[in-house]
């Protein structure tokens, strides 16, 4: 019996790495479907068979749950680091003043309504009075994998991003960073439902733990996620 | 690489455009022929999908099929047959989203043939669906191949409604353009372009065929 | 016997023209003349159900086919006719011989009906393959392929030389007397069909 | 309710459809003659973009116009323009996705015409250009409007490249369909069905109006 | 003056047929006839330059049109000819009127020519609502219309009444002269244009 896990895309680099560990341990396949938080949560609602549901915030699956989709409380499972990120050799140290200049003409962010490291990232902005400043230049990616992809691709100078992006081992185009300041956004803590779907489903239960396992915090650490 | 999308696609796009042919053909007959107030009406009805952004269309078939509640709630509890995130959902979604690329060019082809053709079918005692079939439609070949090929092509680029009702799921919904795009998201380029380049190369074989076989129905003769 | 007794307003000249025609058609070949433009295309078409009289009645062996006060008006399908078109009406899909094993399941009679056309040569072309006169040609033996009680032909002659019109004339006299049909012929040339005309209606 | 994407998805597809009106009729028409093996793979080549996902289509342009590399940098420092998450980027897009849509029809309209009537026209001295636009295209207007239609159409619908191009950038290039997936997946269904809804007005008196003004083009002599 | 030495092989019958002709028509009208399908609409389109020969030559008035040897061929524009099509192809989308204003801008012109035909009443009629006579004068006018040296008549009278052929013919016969054109006119019916012919063909 395989199992369906519906992940935020911040994860996306991450959860190659626990597919594999998963399978290795217990011999069960699992079928990822990534996307923004809040489209996944949609989905949900709108009957999408997934079994497990790993968002990037709090409040997508407490809401589901609250509506009676979930078999489990919600469970934190780890915490998201925000960074910008540019494929130019940018010094990032002092991103603030450099993104107002006129050689970053596009700012890659994650639509904030659907996406909470988007959500986060204009917490941040507003709070350092930045928002305002830079509205011309925000593009906004569906998830933070579109962010990615314009910040991979050369086509925005920066956008604001996962540090997961960073640790992944896989992503060979070198990448410049700097971490946001912790204090100007509401941390991101990523909370974890089992789905009604999963009910009977011993592998989804069982993915549900993993996630929660000590091995399965080691990955997340290694891809710069606090636990 | 996971061929599965790809099956997926084809499959998608054959059976649709299998179904518009059965439904398109003779709705695109009828509209042809003498206009009256409610034909009208129902051609722009079923112009309407086309014209509509696929995200529109989702989301009323979202709306419509969620289990949530009506229609969508039914069909689940009596039939047990769920629309959205299924594969016979997206079959429904395409019939409807690309009925127009198989109705438009047929009824249009339709207009241009001279009227004596059906007349002089009516006398040899012709009914008018052997008419349709013996003459008429054979002599709008080009058109119908054209309707055809757009419909299949149309079906096997469809996105939009897909993202919304179909969910990304390996080996049901998710298609190849779904594919593409979430190996882009994953930033796995290598994929994407190994998606791009297949499909690429079967519509690429399958057009060329098409156009090549089309070659010898064009009429010149003599020169 | 076919009896017309109808009225057609022609929309024709700037002005308008009305058609007018009462007359009682027997068995045999009837000419029909009249100057261009008179409605004899139009006339033909209105027996053979193409066109709706305006007025007026026709029945064919006492069988009403058409009757604006009774508010009958049977299909061209029903009426059974054989029709040869002025603009000749091929079926550009099919070959001359489609064309009559379409109208046709009799191979018998297909193949006298090629014979007589002269058409066995041309028997896999298509119209756009054929002269003018050929097309003209399987017009007419499509129209004979169902082997109709009554013919309506327009013009049936006009892209035949005289010669291949002189033989086609003679068997068309034989095949009508065989299949005791009536024809009406449109003719500009009404001495073309003097030798087998029986009577003749002047438009105009 | 924000206007602004709806006015946005109007002005593409109309500047869409008259670009393609000019650059796809000369193409058709030069289609529609007699075939040469070139003239058939350059047809396969233009079929292509309509048979490529939009996640495909979006995908290679992102690479291509980049403007980090390629000719994205060449363009962005010789002209300064930029064609990701940009309007005439939207209209490049759309135009190559399009393309086919706006030929097919037209070209299999051009070969169902009968070779007389360009003879004719040629005999009374007429050029292949006069020939074109006074004899042949008047003659295949119902296809003409079809092809029309279905491009606007089309363009209305795009989602996908925009998606993977756009940016969702308001006023610049969030697009209607965007906006309406975006509101769905917020779960803002009122601001998607007001969306839809006057996406859906729209459509439908543009499209009734072109199917009555069509009524009177319809041939139905004397009957 | 026209010299004409061509050779086509027809693709007609199951076997094949060779039209093969060697002839000068000098000005004035020349009579072409000949059975259905031996070759006289494809030697006009041959003239024409619709129909490329396999070998041969054509030349009007000493300058050459085609010539298989020389690789000449000109294209139907540059003939500047005036050619009635056997079945018309006339423009579904032109009125009567517009047929003629697409050939010419002579205003003066077009009103003679629609008076000759008798098509006045009809000038702002499109083909689909013409009689069979009302449209072969139309496609007769057209070729009139741009003042050809060398005019082509494919079966031109075909569909006309004796009545009206007879006055056309005169009418044609002064314009003839007036233009100082050559005319070949394709007929089944030889006695049709004895009147106004000078010289004649017959092929096969
Ligand atoms: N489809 C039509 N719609 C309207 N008027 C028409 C139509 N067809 C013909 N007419 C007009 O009706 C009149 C009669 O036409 P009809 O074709 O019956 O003439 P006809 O006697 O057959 O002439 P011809 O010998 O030239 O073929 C003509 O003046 C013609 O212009
Ligand atoms: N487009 C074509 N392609 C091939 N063969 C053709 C074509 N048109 C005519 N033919 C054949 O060529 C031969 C000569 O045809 P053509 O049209 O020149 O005859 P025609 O003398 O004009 O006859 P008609 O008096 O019947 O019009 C015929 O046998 C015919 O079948
Ligand atoms: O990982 Mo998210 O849901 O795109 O912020
Ligand atoms: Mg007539
Ligand atoms: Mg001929």
């Amino acid at each position: 019996q395989s199992v369906k896990v519906a992940v935020a895309a911040n994860l996306q680099p991450v959860m190659r790495t626990i597919k594999t560990d998963f399978k290795s341990s217990t011999g069960v396949n699992i079928d990822i479907i990534s996307g923004p938080s809040g489209n996944l949560a949609a989905q949900i609602r709108n009957g999408a068979p997934f079994d497990v549901f790993l968002s990037a915030d709090t409040d997508f699956p407490l809401s589901l749950q609250h509506d009676g989709f979930g078999l489990t409380p919600v469970k934190i499972y780890a915490q998201g680091v925000l960074i910008i990120c540019s494929k130019q050799r940018l010094d990032l140290s002092k991103w603030q003043q450099l993104v107002l200049t006129a050689g970053i003409k596009k700012i890659a962010i994650a639509n904030p309504a659907i996406a909470p490291y988007g959500r986060a990232t204009k917490q941040a902005l507003n709070q350092m009075n930045m928002y305002d400043k830079l509205k011309t230049k925000l593009v906004f990616g569906e998830s933070i994998s579109q962010v990615n992809t314009y910040v991979i691709t050369g086509t925005v100078q920066a956008g604001f991003t996962t540090l997961s992006l960073i640790k992944d081992a896989s992503n060979k185009t070198p990448l410049y960073y700097s971490v946001i300041s912790p204090k100007s956004y509401t941390p991101i803590e990523q909370g974890m439902l089992l789905l009604k779907h999963a009910r009977g489903n011993a592998s989804a239960e069982k993915f549900y733990r993993y996630i929660l396992s000590s091995s399965a915090r080691k990955i997340f650490k290694q891809f710069g996620y606090h636990i | 690489m996971d061929f599965s999308p790809i099956w997926l696609t084809l499959q998608l796009a054959a059976v649709t455009t299998v179904l518009l042919l059965i439904l398109g053909l003779p709705l695109a007959f009828w509209l042809s022929k003498k206009r009256s107030f409610f034909k009208i009406i129902t051609e722009a009805i079923i112009t309407m999908p086309l014209v509509l952004p696929p995200s529109v269309l989702g989301f009323y078939l979202l709306l419509a099929f969620s289990p949530q509640h009506g229609p969508g709630r039914w069909l689940q509890q009596v039939f047990n047959v769920q629309f959205v995130f299924s594969f016979q959902g997206l079959v429904l979604a395409s019939v409807i989203y690309s009925l127009p690329f198989m109705v438009s060019p047929i009824k249009s082809a339709f207009q241009q043939l001279p009227v004596s053709l059906t007349q002089a079918s009516y006398t040899l005692g012709k009914t008018t669906w052997q008419t349709f079939w013996h003459v008429l439609l054979p002599n709008i070949k080009p058109s119908l191949l054209t309707a055809a090929v757009l419909t299949f092509a149309h079906t096997l680029g469809e996105f939009g409604v897909v993202l919304m009702i179909g969910g990304n799921i390996p080996g049901v919904t998710r298609v190849a353009s779904i594919a593409v795009y979430d190996s882009v998201e994953q930033m796995d380029y290598a994929a994407a372009n190994n998606y791009s380049f297949v499909l690429f190369a079967i519509t690429f074989i399958l057009v060329t065929g098409v156009f090549v076989y089309n070659r010898y129905q064009v009429k010149s003769p003599l020169e | 016997m076919i009896a017309v007794d109808i009225e057609k307003k022609l929309k024709a000249y700037s002005g308008q023209q009305v058609l007018k025609i009462k007359k009682e058609f027997g068995t045999g070949v009837t000419g029909i003349t009249g100057p261009s433009g008179a409605g004899k295309t139009t006339l033909l078409k209105m027996i053979a159900g193409l066109i709706v009289p305006d007025t007026g009645s026709i029945s064919f062996n006492n069988v009403s086919w058409f009757n604006s006060s009774l508010k009958i008006n049977l299909s061209p399908q029903q009426r059974h006719i054989g029709f040869v078109f002025q603009d000749y009406a091929l079926f550009p899909n099919m070959t001359v011989r489609q064309h009559l094993e379409y109208a046709s399941t009799d191979a018998g009679w297909i193949n006298r009906l090629l014979k007589l056309g002269g058409l066995e040569d041309f028997a896999t072309h298509k119209p756009d393959y054929l002269s003018g006169g050929q097309q003209q040609r399987l017009a007419i033996l499509r129209a004979l392929a169902i082997k109709p009680k009554l013919l309506l032909m327009d013009e049936p002659f006009s892209a035949l030389d005289s010669k291949t019109k002189a033989g086609l004339i003679t068997h068309l006299q034989k095949l009508f007397t065989e299949l005791g049909a009536t024809a009406l012929i449109v003719s500009h040339n009404p001495k073309e069909i003097d030798g087998i005309s029986t009577d003749s209606l002047e438009i105009k």
